[in-house]
């Protein structure tokens, strides 16, 4: 007990006691102000600065501050407008998106912007349980198939759950295209080992002579 | 055996909702909703709580020593839950009549600090030491306040029965055998001759038969936070130094028992607070001519209407201190050991004494 | 003396002298308080001690108007008694004595006691022994208050001890200063020389009358019958039998007790101590070398003047009239500001004692109460120079040049103008100009050594006229020297110190209130009005007639009875005598303001040197006090020293060799019983220690130091003790 | 009312006294000392008590048992300070360790 | 046998055993749980015995105050090494026999004493002060006949106060 700290409310007694019950009387201010709470507005509504008192807790999953249009949570992929160029996976930090693509046999058609698309995508998996959340796969797709949506909740009992898969092929459908690429590939194979042994018979041909 | 009903079930039932309260009252200090999901406004939160400890594993640390780790709960536990024994709940309801109340309520609850030490040294952990050490540095030093102010008391009422104590602080008091010729002065004082053994109500009530005795009860008030560990005084338990004092080890079963007996200290120095200091269970409504507020308010001692209102006198009291309890705890920080000494022996210590010996004076005065 | 002499006083005196007692004391409990707590005290306690010092004056003042021209206080009581031989006891008294001349000492020391203290409260501010300076203030003002009011010899001298040990403190205050340190010895010293010779008187005249009470010896001085080469005292003043005393014995004794006033008032040729004495702070020079202390010296001659023969105040008169010139001389030589003033101070108290000599009683203690205001007003001024050069020196950090030279100062009436306004009306005085207060008790001791020298040489030997010759000498080097100090220190223009604002306190202020006031009072109070309400006319002073002998002695002059009378109504015949004295002083005193004049306006064109003492022979002389230093140096001091180096060896080698060979010798012997003591006694007792000690290890079985067993024991015996009952 | 005779209760303070004595005895912590010490105090209370019946208007075995209290109780706390100054000291409450202290 | 009488054999033992089990253990913080039993015990007896200020006191007291304080002691006096606190015995056989000696010598003179007061106090209960409680025949005795104890039982504490505080602090070197 050398010495206070000196303040003005260690003058005296009654300073002091003024003091302590000040304190007591904010805190019962708050206590008895407990009625009033606060609306889950959003920041731009109008009343969201105006209410100064009252409880602030929300009791999230029966109420929640509105989230915005443009909130970027959820990853989504609009695969029908995908190429599968895979320039999301590669630039991922942190490897969340797995993708498998085959390349199509035939003309599978062109995305809303016009790109053609030449390969399925047989695998196209993000795991959620991952992601950042920093939107750079977004920035770089070239057709803007792959865009962050404000779903912000969304907890799964299983974490397997949380790897969205956003393939619009089967697994039969990616083998069966996956054989027709090979069957593709294997007559194409066969095709340019017909003509090259033709053009060998035919020097042999000529050096014969 | 009603008596004895009541202090166990229903004075528990009393401690469990403090604790809900606790929460509550401290949520909405800060802003805050509080427990919300059991129960509607999460009223059973405290039953769920009770719950859940009784269902965790009973956890003895290899290290520690075992009997005293063991016993130290259920003594603290005990030493609190007797001290009920003698509060009077209503004009005709008293666990036991004992004519040494208040003497055998500072006795008893001494024993806290026994349960306190075999807590903090069996649980072989340096916090709990520490905290075992200061609670009862603490609560020993603060006994000696508290128990001048309750001196006070004792040297205006003449008496250590409780039940008396609070007979004489109504319009009741001629019923009380030993009291029939009694009369209550305002303020105590034969001089000013204002009868007031009929007004009753707040005139009869201690802090006004000796307007000092406000004084002492503010004290006493301070003193049994300090008894109770409670806040600003928690030096003991305090979260950010000692982890939690003397029941750090503890878990399940007996944390829950340590817990409660904390609770029913808080409860039981308001009750006696109240009885000692504000009425006890009487009214406080005066009698105003034809207006017999306070004979409205009282009931007949013995029938379920004299019970009724000497219960809801009593708790109403004693849950208003019990709020105030807590309202201290969530407004003032926590004071350091020495200032905490400070106020004990250079401040409270020698008010009470001078207010000792005012009382002294005052009780001269009074016959 | 008989022990039961009832000292009777009435209760008016006892009140006076009670509040006598009151203003002897305040000043030592102030300085005490002072000196055991003064550090802890706001403001380090100046207040105290000036607080103090004002009541103390306060209440001498209303004593003055109480015993002024009143009947004379006298309170004594007893003291202490001595066993003789037989049922004899010599008692002792001691007492207070309040007359005309104690009740204005009283005023006088009081309140420039009080001045000076408030003058130090700015000049030795900042001082980191503050509170000790003012404590020593206080116990000096009491040493000096006690000799005042004393009423015996004996307490007389006690309180003349202590102003001398509080001189000594306050001489050497800076004793960090070596020179400080050395100049409060010396003074101590040289004092005591004279005391010496005080302290045999005393005993002579207590070996004759067997009492030291001033008043009893007076009257039996009073008493005694010329006898030519002796005198009678009858039995009724002597005491128990009559005496018979040679003249040549009590003109001894009366000039031991002149030795004191040697001492005390730095006469010819103890004066060397008084200019090393303003080494000590200037305030103390003022209070002590020049108002009061010295002054004790001549205050003690008035006090005894019963007590001298006629050819002892030959030898005062002449030591005075050397004195007088011998300081003044010296003054006109030196280049110290405060030396000056201290020669200046040996010049006039030489005047007193002279005065004193001459049988001018009562003009000697006018000029001493002039004299003390004058020249307490010059030292303080002195002060206020020394203060701003030294602050003028620190500004500049300047640590070489001598800020007490008078040469390195100059211009200081335009810088300083209050201060040298206060300056002018105190060096009047001093010089002796008319409307001055020196003026008039210079005058009218000049006039007193002309009429005795004139009385004198009525058997035609002329020499006597050497004396006054001396003293008109002085009143012209007095001139000479303060027009010197005047003209060095405020014309002209500093060599130093040009810029006037070093010198100043502020632009606005010349200096401290504090420091002004004092000096400016006692500059007022050196006016002649206050002495006498004709300022050219001594003799209707009410000083000098309040403080003539046939008041202070009741008309009786002791041992040189018919003097005083004689020399009165020679004065009376020879009437031209006062009127040329007056005029011939004012004209010496004008010329030797001329002379200082030109002699400043030759240094002034040849540029004043600032190092160098006096090029001349005389002036080397006169600058160094003509050698009277180095010359107790070489007769007294160094022959003493080589004495006790002798001593000292004869100690070293003669005595202290005999004594280590008789220890040696010791040493051999003791050594020798040694040996029998260990193997003879010793063994004795070893043995029988060791056969206790088994018996003892038997017995330590059941003392094993641990109190259970004890307890055991104990209980066991309990037991035992109880069965023994209950079998038996 | 009482129907407890006074040899049993004399008997109980009469164990009591040796067991507090064989503490005293045989104990080498000072404080489990000072614990029998307690005891025999009690033991002597328990008398007091006991024999308050021989007047018991005046409540002088009472009165004096709660006099005993007060001097134990004065008793501990100072030897429970010097127990604590001997343990600064010596580092150990041992008994026989503090006798031969120095050497030991 | 009535039920006090039971009470008391039963209080009685509780107490014999505790004090034999602070005797007989070696850790001293269960002899002082002993000590605390044994105090607990007796102050039942004393209510048994019509001293109930005495035996609230005794709770006050020595469970409040003597048994902290020396639990306080055991904890200060002890480092914490992480093994309870023991005590050895000394003189155990000559403690043991001395003590049983005495206890005999004890049994002997209250067994064979000649007492004052009945051994059994008079059954009938009218004969007994109509006083519900001792402590206001205590409370008149102390500050009449024995005030002059009580003041110096009070001064006794206050010098004991001054006296522990004094010697357990710690001196200042410096």
């Amino acid at each position: 007990m050398k010495e206070y700290i000196s303040n003005r409310y260690n003058n005296n007694f009654f300073s002091v006691v003024g003091a302590l019950l000040k304190g007591m009387q904010l805190t019962l201010q708050h206590f008895f102000r407990a009625g009033k709470r606060r609306e889950p507005t959003y920041v731009s509504d109008a009343n969201y600065f105006k209410q100064p008192e009252g409880l602030v807790t929300l009791t999230y999953p029966y109420e929640a501050l509105p989230v915005p249009e443009v909130g970027r949570y959820r990853l989504h992929n609009e695969i029908d407008d995908c190429i599968v160029c895979d320039l999301c996976a590669k630039i991922c930090p942190v490897n969340c998106i797995e993708i498998e693509s085959i390349k199509a046999t035939e003309d599978i058609g062109i995305t809303s912007d016009g790109t053609k698309k030449r390969l399925h995508a047989a695998v196209f998996n993000i795991d959620l349980a991952k992601c950042c959340y920093c939107g750079l796969c977004t920035t770089v797709c070239p057709t803007d198939c792959l865009t962050m949506t404000k779903v912000y909740d969304f907890p799964e009992t299983d974490v397997k759950n949380m790897i969205y898969h956003f393939t619009n092929l089967s697994p039969e459908e990616a083998r069966q295209k996956q054989q027709q690429y090979d069957k593709q590939q294997a007559e194409i194979a066969e095709t340019k080992a017909a003509a090259l042994r033709a053009r060998q018979e035919a020097s042999n041909d000529k050096g014969e002579k | 055996m009603l008596a004895l009903l009541l202090c166990l079930v229903f004075l528990l039932l009393i401690v469990i909702i403090t604790t809900y309260a606790e929460r509550k009252v401290a949520a909405f200090i800060q802003d805050r909703l509080g427990p919300t999901e059991s129960g509607p406004h999460g009223i059973l939160q405290s039953v769920a709580d009770v719950l859940k400890l009784l269902q965790k594993e009973d956890i003895i640390p290899a290290a520690a020593d075992k009997p005293l780790f063991t016993l130290a709960p259920i003594i603290m536990f005990a030493a609190v839950r007797a001290g009920f024994g003698v509060i009077p709940i209503t004009p005709s309801v008293i666990a036991s009549g004992a004519y040494l109340g208040v003497f055998y309520l500072l006795a008893i609850i001494s024993l806290d600090v026994i349960g306190l030490l075999m807590a903090g040294w069996g649980s072989n952990n340096k916090y709990a030491v520490l905290g075992a050490m200061r609670s009862v540095g603490q609560i020993v030093s603060y006994e000696i306040p508290a128990g001048l102010a309750v001196l006070c008391v004792v040297m205006i009422s003449q008496s250590l029965d409780l039940q008396e104590i609070s007979f004489q602080q109504g319009i009741l008091m001629n019923q009380f055998s030993g009291l029939e010729k009694e009369a209550n002065y305002l303020f105590g004082l034969k001089a000013l001759n204002l009868d007031v053994t009929f007004i009753g109500g707040i005139t009869t009530w201690n802090i006004f038969r000796m307007p000092f005795l406000f004084i002492a009860f503010i004290i006493y008030f301070i003193s049994s936070l300090a008894e109770c560990n409670r806040a600003p005084f928690d030096i003991p338990e305090a979260e950010s130094e000692l982890v939690a004092g003397f029941h750090v080890e503890y878990s399940g079963f007996r944390f829950a028992a340590m817990f409660l007996a904390e609770y029913s200290m808080m409860v039981l120095v308001s009750l006696v607070a109240v009885v000692l200091f504000l009425g006890s269970w009487n009214t406080p409504f005066p009698n105003i001519g034809p207006a017999t507020l306070a004979t409205w308010t009282t009931g007949t001692p013995g029938t379920w209407t004299g019970h009724l209102w000497g219960v809801v006198w009593l708790l109403s009291k004693t849950v208003i201190l019990i709020y105030t309890q807590i309202w201290i705890r969530w407004t003032f920080p926590r004071l350091r050991v020495d200032q905490l000494m400070h106020l004990c022996w250079k401040v409270f210590t020698p008010i009470m004494l001078v207010l000792v010996l005012l009382t002294g004076l005052w009780r001269l005065w009074m016959i | 003396m008989n022990l039961n002499a009832a000292f009777t006083s009435t209760a008016e005196q006892n009140s006076l002298a009670l509040w006598a007692l009151v203003v002897l004391l305040l000043p030592l409990v102030a300085g005490v308080l002072l000196l055991v707590t003064g550090r802890k005290l706001p403001r380090q306690g100046d207040w105290l001690s000036i607080g103090a010092t004002g009541l103390s004056f306060l209440l001498a003042l209303y004593l003055f108007f109480q015993v002024w021209e009143m009947p004379v206080v006298h309170v004594v009581q007893n003291w202490f008694g001595l066993a003789g031989a037989g049922s004899n006891t010599f008692a002792f008294t001691i007492g207070i004595y309040l007359d005309n001349l104690a009740v204005l000492m009283l005023v006088i020391v009081t309140f420039i006691s009080l001045l000076v203290q408030v003058f130090s409260v700015i000049y030795m501010h900042g001082e980191w022994r503050y509170h000790q300076y003012f404590g020593y203030l206080g116990i000096f003002t009491f040493s000096m208050l006690g000799i005042i009011l004393a009423d015996n010899l004996l307490l007389l001298f006690v309180f003349w001890e202590l102003v001398g040990f509080s001189s000594y403190l306050l001489i050497g205050f800076w004793y960090e200063k070596d020179s400080a340190g050395r100049a409060g010895k010396k003074a101590f010293l040289f004092n005591r020389v004279g005391d010496i010779g005080f302290l045999l008187g005393i005993f002579l005249f207590y070996t004759y009358f067997q009492t030291f009470d001033l008043v009893i010896l007076k009257n039996a001085v009073a008493g005694g019958i010329n006898q030519g080469a002796a005198f009678l005292f009858p039995a009724s003043v002597a005491g128990n039998s009559s005496v018979t005393l040679s003249y040549s014995l009590l003109t001894l004794a009366g000039l031991g007790i002149f030795c004191g006033c040697v001492g005390k008032s730095a006469q010819f040729p103890l004066q060397v101590w008084l200019p090393d004495a303003m080494e000590g702070p200037t305030p103390v020079s003022s209070l002590i070398h020049a108002a009061t202390m010295v002054a004790a010296g001549v205050y003690l001659l008035a006090r005894c003047f019963p007590f001298f023969t006629e050819d002892a105040l030959l030898v005062i008169s002449i030591i005075g009239a050397l004195t007088a010139l011998l300081g003044a001389l010296a003054a006109t030589a030196q280049y110290d500001i405060k030396k000056i003033l201290a020669f200046s101070t040996i010049s006039q108290l030489g005047y007193m004692v002279m005065g004193m000599g001459v049988g001018a009683h009562d003009a000697s203690l006018l000029h001493l109460v002039t004299h003390a205001f004058f020249k307490a007003s010059l030292f303080l001024n002195a002060g206020i120079i020394i203060h701003a050069m030294h602050h003028a020196a620190h500004e500049l950090a300047d640590e070489h040049s001598d800020v007490q030279d008078i040469r390195n100062m100059g211009g200081f009436r335009k810088i300083l103008p209050l201060t040298f306004y206060a300056y002018i009306p105190a060096a009047a005085a001093l010089v002796g100009l008319p409307l001055f207060s020196g003026f008039l008790s210079k005058d009218a001791i000049l006039t007193g050594a002309w009429a005795w020298a004139g009385f004198k040489s009525l058997n035609g030997n002329y020499l006597y006229y050497l004396v006054p010759l001396f003293a008109f000498g002085s009143v012209l080097l007095t001139g000479f020297y303060m027009a010197r100090h005047c003209f060095y220190i405020f014309f002209g223009h500093s060599k130093l110190y040009q810029a006037p604002t070093l010198l100043r306190a502020s632009k606005t202020t010349e200096t401290s209130g504090w420091l002004l006031v004092p000096v400016a009072v006692l500059a007022i109070l050196s006016l002649a009005f206050f002495f006498s309400f004709n300022p050219f006319s001594y003799a209707g002073s009410w000083v000098m007639q309040g403080l003539s002998w046939q008041k202070l002695l009741f008309g009786q002059p002791g041992l040189s009875a018919d003097l005083l009378p004689a020399i009165t109504a020679y004065l009376h015949e020879a009437a031209y005598i006062s009127l040329a004295t007056a005029v011939l002083s004012v004209l010496l005193a004008v010329g030797g303001l001329w002379l200082g004049w030109l002699n400043y306006k030759s240094a002034r064109r040849g540029g004043i040197l600032t190092t160098a003492a006096p090029a001349s022979s005389f002036g080397r002389l006169a600058y160094h006090h003509f050698y009277l230093d180095a010359f107790y140096e070489k007769v007294i001091i160094n022959p003493f020293m080589r004495l006790t180096g002798r001593v000292a060896a004869f100690d070293n080698y003669f005595i202290d060799y005999s004594l280590n060979t008789f220890a040696k010798i010791m040493v051999v012997l003791a050594k020798l019983i040694s040996w029998g003591d260990r193997w003879l006694v010793d063994g004795t007792i070893h043995l029988v220690v060791k056969v206790a000690g088994f018996v003892g290890k038997l017995g330590r079985f059941m003392q094993n130091g641990k109190v259970q067993t004890y307890y055991i024991f104990s209980v066991l015996g309990l037991i035992l003790l109880v069965l023994y009952i209950l079998a038996f | 009312m009482t129907n407890i005779p006074l040899i049993p209760v004399l008997l109980l303070g009469a164990v009591l006294f040796c067991l507090g004595l064989l503490a005293v005895i045989t104990k080498r912590h000072a404080i489990v000392v000072l614990m029998g010490i307690e005891l025999i105090f009690n033991a002597a209370n328990l008398n007091l008590v006991a024999f308050n019946r021989l007047q018991p208007d005046l409540m002088q075995g009472q009165i004096f048992s709660v006099f005993v209290m007060v001097i134990a109780a004065a008793e501990s706390a100072v030897a429970l300070a010097i127990i604590l100054k001997v343990y600064q000291y010596f580092k150990t409450v041992n008994l026989d360790q503090i006798g031969s202290g120095t050497d030991t | 046998m009535n039920p006090v009488l039971l009470l008391f054999y039963v209080f009685g033992l509780m107490a014999v055993g505790a004090a034999a089990f602070m005797v007989a253990t070696k850790n001293v913080l269960y002899a002082a749980f002993g000590l605390l039993i044994t105090l607990l015990s007796l102050a039942a007896i004393f209510i048994l015995l019509f001293a109930d200020f005495v035996a609230v006191a005794q709770l006050m007291i020595y469970v409040g105050g003597v048994v902290v304080l020396i639990l306080f002691g055991v904890m200060l006096s002890n480092q914490v090494q992480g093994k309870a606190v023991q005590s050895e015995s000394v003189n155990r056989w000559s403690g043991s026999l001395v003590v049983l000696t005495l206890f005999g010598g004890l049994a002997y003179l209250i067994l064979s004493a000649n007492y004052l007061v009945p051994a059994a106090p008079l059954a009938s209960a009218g004969d007994l002060p109509e006083t519900k409680t001792s402590i206001i025949t205590i409370g008149i005795r102390l500050i009449t006949n024995f005030a002059l104890p009580f003041e110096v039982a009070s001064l006794i504490l206050l010098i004991a106060l001054m006296g522990a505080a004094y010697i357990s602090t710690e001196e200042k070197h410096d």
